[in-house]
């Protein structure tokens, strides 16, 4: 029988929707339903709700109301910033940058933008999973019209050096967009200091509601229209207005940027001790990702001789949900990209397992998961000819 | 994803272990992709008598492994060599489409077990019938 | 003061969640939040609460589950379908069909193609907005790829000759797409048995939520991915699911297309009543859009001499929130495309009124309706100039 413990470990997958964020959104369901588009009562009151919401959004980056787009989520977000700039540019040049441990929506937008006449630069990362600036300077030529790199990386955790990114960028009069859909809630953004042009978030990574996301667009950059229709917000992306959960983003996003510091060092501080728990009592385990420069309820490692799908299998019969870079887990052939661009062989990449922590985890939690970690790692290995191979060559070589 | 009985055979694995002096080993699969199976007989008067496996993959993998160690304990080897990946799937109660190929890799396993059996007691290696119903070609870590 | 009533006949721009929608919703927000693709139990909830309302979708418009795909509402649904299958079908041929009466997201998703190497012929409309086969029929060429003809039209209600559209294009061998946006819980749909390929919905127009809608594909049919991502919606619909939107389209359609003709009869003579009673009450009064083939709560009428916007505003200072296809609501110069395109000369355009009917309409509603918007009306003509002249011209002709 499985456990009856429930422990969520997977906050970068997603977040469960804040009870406040509900009880927002509410109203706007079956009272306040109306249209923003339409012109009576009921209809203005949905739009002021959107435009309090838009607010909400900009000064929690730093941006300016006429700055955001809503969307139905960081997906859109990506594709929106990639193709919209792509085309609208198109005439000044066909080349864009990105890094190599991109999420898929850039990625596979990327792939697309290849197909239709673009040429896309991926640029390595070190074995931490950081982009080198002399590599980005080395890549722009004079038909690079954008850059995209993500904020943090959704898998290992890393931050990217955005400001250094964004400087650079401004300087050659390049578009610079980030994906920072992994970043609300766990790291300070401010667009305009960081000389960020398109930002995308999505709100239920931050514990607002799934499939509403914005498109931070900032004045001036030229960009085509991706969902194409009636004249919503303003004119730039069609479709009525989800409003409710427009409303959940509005109210999550302002919850996710207060006392910032003191939620982060909170949820850090339990990622840390559960790290070193880890690497203490787990033998061949690495860490992957960055030590320092990393989200801080991330946590990312790699046990050698396990496959990463069977671990969940056997974590979650105790009741914790976790996620793995292991191609078995993903119905794609390839393990991770990322883990294997900072450098890991295939089979240790199948080992990893990604815990991410969020508000609702304790001291508890972390204990209980890390002794189940290692029985299940002891388990697996115990099955595994590749554990046993290893026990052998090392018994020969005392 | 997976059906009971694949999860009943993946938390509590039959069979599972070495036999340090087998008659027959077979290894398949490469760790790259993610599948590595082990299959160690003992072989008596023709009767696979003990049978065990060693497993780095999915849970699918895994209880396949299992399972097909059952599947073939007690039977002769043409019996056993007959135990296709379908049977093993079906004894599963069913494998997700995309963890097909992980029930071939346990059919793979035996046969490569009992040839080289086979082959060390001077016996002709029996051949890999062709186009069995395996879906491991538009899966296969090979490519 | 504005009234103190409240009488919402505008049920085509949207409608009042339904309270059993919302609650079938809730627990999808906090309790059970997990994402879909994940491996663990609270994921596999989501996932199964996923296919559960896939199946409630196809089952309500006669399709196979692995038929429906989720997105984030009609609009997307729309430019899905049209740009998925037009680069899809890219080679065969370049010439896409479609009526002059479309729905925006049509409509510019059809500019949008046309700037990229499309051909596109937008059919004329009979003058009660009806596309005619012959129309059809003369306008294929050997290039024809799609044929895009809405159910039924948003604005005057007409429903258009969808099976023996569909049996003309299968006949052809030509994909047919149709924005049924409209239709859902007016009119029986069956994708089968009228040979549609492509149909979008939206479920807030049926008492669902907003940001949720879906595309139907037939099985077989070619259409490139749009949003591109992470793999879910069997990889042609990238994002994040939004779960709570899913589960509340589900059930809503559900119950929409539950005992239909009893729900359709009560609203179709609530409107036929208040149809006539301003027909025959105010003067100058013309209905547009087709007698009997047009959505069952739709009534759309022009009142000579008046200009619509105001009279939604005196309207909606009545408490009646209601539409108009005057250009002067909507930002734009041109009065509606629809109402021009039935031939309607742009003075009587802009005094059209467009009421739309639902659930939460009694008798009482429409009798309340009839006296303001009579009052309403006679108010605007008393102060227009175009009134004056008629007066005067009447008087001297007698
Ligand atoms: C870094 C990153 N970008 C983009 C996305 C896509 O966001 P969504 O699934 O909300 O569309 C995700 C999460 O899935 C992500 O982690
Ligand atoms: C006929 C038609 N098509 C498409 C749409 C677009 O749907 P949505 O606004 O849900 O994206 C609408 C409504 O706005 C419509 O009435
Ligand atoms: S062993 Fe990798 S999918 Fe089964
Ligand atoms: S008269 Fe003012 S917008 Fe038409």
């Amino acid at each position: 029988m499985a456990s009856q413990k429930s422990i969520y470990m997977d906050h970068s997958a997603t977040t469960a929707t804040d009870s406040a964020v509900v009880e927002a959104m509410l109203p706007w369901f079956s009272i306040n339903y109306g249209n923003p588009s339409s012109l009576y009562r009921l209809a203005r009151e949905s739009k002021a709700a959107i435009e309090d919401a838009r607010k909400k959004v900009a000064n929690a980056i730093g941006a300016k109301s006429e700055e955001i787009y809503f969307t139905s989520g960081g997906t859109e977000s990506d594709n929106w910033a990639l193709k919209g700039t792509a085309f609208a540019l198109q005439k000044k040049g066909n080349h864009i940058i990105t890094s190599a441990i991109e999420h898929h929506a850039i990625l596979h937008t990327c792939q697309y933008l290849e197909k239709h006449g673009f040429q896309v630069t991926y640029l390595p990362v070190d074995e931490f999973g950081q982009v080198r600036i002399e590599d980005l300077r080395a890549a722009i030529t004079d038909k690079t019209i954008l850059v995209s790199v993500m904020f943090a990386n959704n898998e290992i955790g890393t931050i990217q050096p955005i400001p250094e990114i964004g400087a650079f960028c401004r300087e050659r009069g390049i578009l610079f967009h980030t994906d920072a859909v992994q970043v609300i809630g766990n790291l300070p953004v401010d667009v305009a200091a960081m000389n960020i042009d398109l930002l995308s978030l999505s709100a239920h990574k931050f514990y607002g509601p799934k499939g509403i996301g914005a498109l931070y667009i900032r004045k001036g950059v030229r960009i085509d229209n991706y969902l194409h229709g009636g004249g919503q917000e303003h004119r730039k992306r069609a479709g009525t207005e989800n409003v409710p959960g427009i409303v959940g983003l509005g109210v999550a996003i302002q919850k996710a940027v207060m006392d910032l510091d003191v939620k982060t060092s909170r949820i850090r501080a339990l990622r840390d001790t559960l790290l070193d728990r880890i690497l203490h009592e787990i033998p061949n385990t690495r860490l992957n990702g960055h030590r320092t420069m990393r989200l801080p309820g991330n946590l990312n490692v790699s046990f050698e001789f396990i496959e990463g799908e069977s671990l969940l299998l056997l974590l979650d019969h105790a009741g914790i949900a976790a996620s793995t870079g292991s191609a078995c887990s993903s119905g794609s052939l390839e393990p991770s990209h990322v883990l294997l661009a900072i450098g890991l062989p295939a089979e240790v990449a199948h080992g990893s397992l990604r815990l991410t922590l969020g508000v609702q985890n304790t001291e508890e939690d972390v204990s209980y998961a890390c002794d189940e970690i290692k029985k299940a790692v002891e388990r697996l290995r115990a099955m595994s000819p590749l554990y046993a191979d290893y026990l052998k060559k090392r018994s020969c070589n005392v | 994803m997976y059906s009971e009985k694949v999860m009943d055979h993946f938390m509590n694995p039959r069979n599972q272990g070495e036999i340090p002096d087998a008659d027959g080993v077979g290894e398949v699969g490469n760790p790259t992709c993610g599948d590595i199976m082990r299959i160690f007989l003992t072989v008596k008067d023709n009767i696979i008598t003990d049978v065990k496996f060693q497993t780095f993959g999915c849970g699918a993998a895994v209880a396949s492994s299992s399972m097909a160690t059952e599947l073939i304990k007690g039977k002769t080897l043409e019996e056993a060599w007959e135990v296709s990946n379908k049977a093993v799937a079906e004894a599963l109660e069913g494998l997700p489409p995309i963890k097909m190929h992980c029930s071939v890799l346990a059919e793979e396993g035996i046969h490569k077990a009992i040839n080289d059996y086979r082959i060390k007691n001077g016996l002709e290696p029996w051949e890999e019938k062709g186009g069995h119903t395996h879906s491991h070609d538009d899966l296969a870590c090979e490519e």
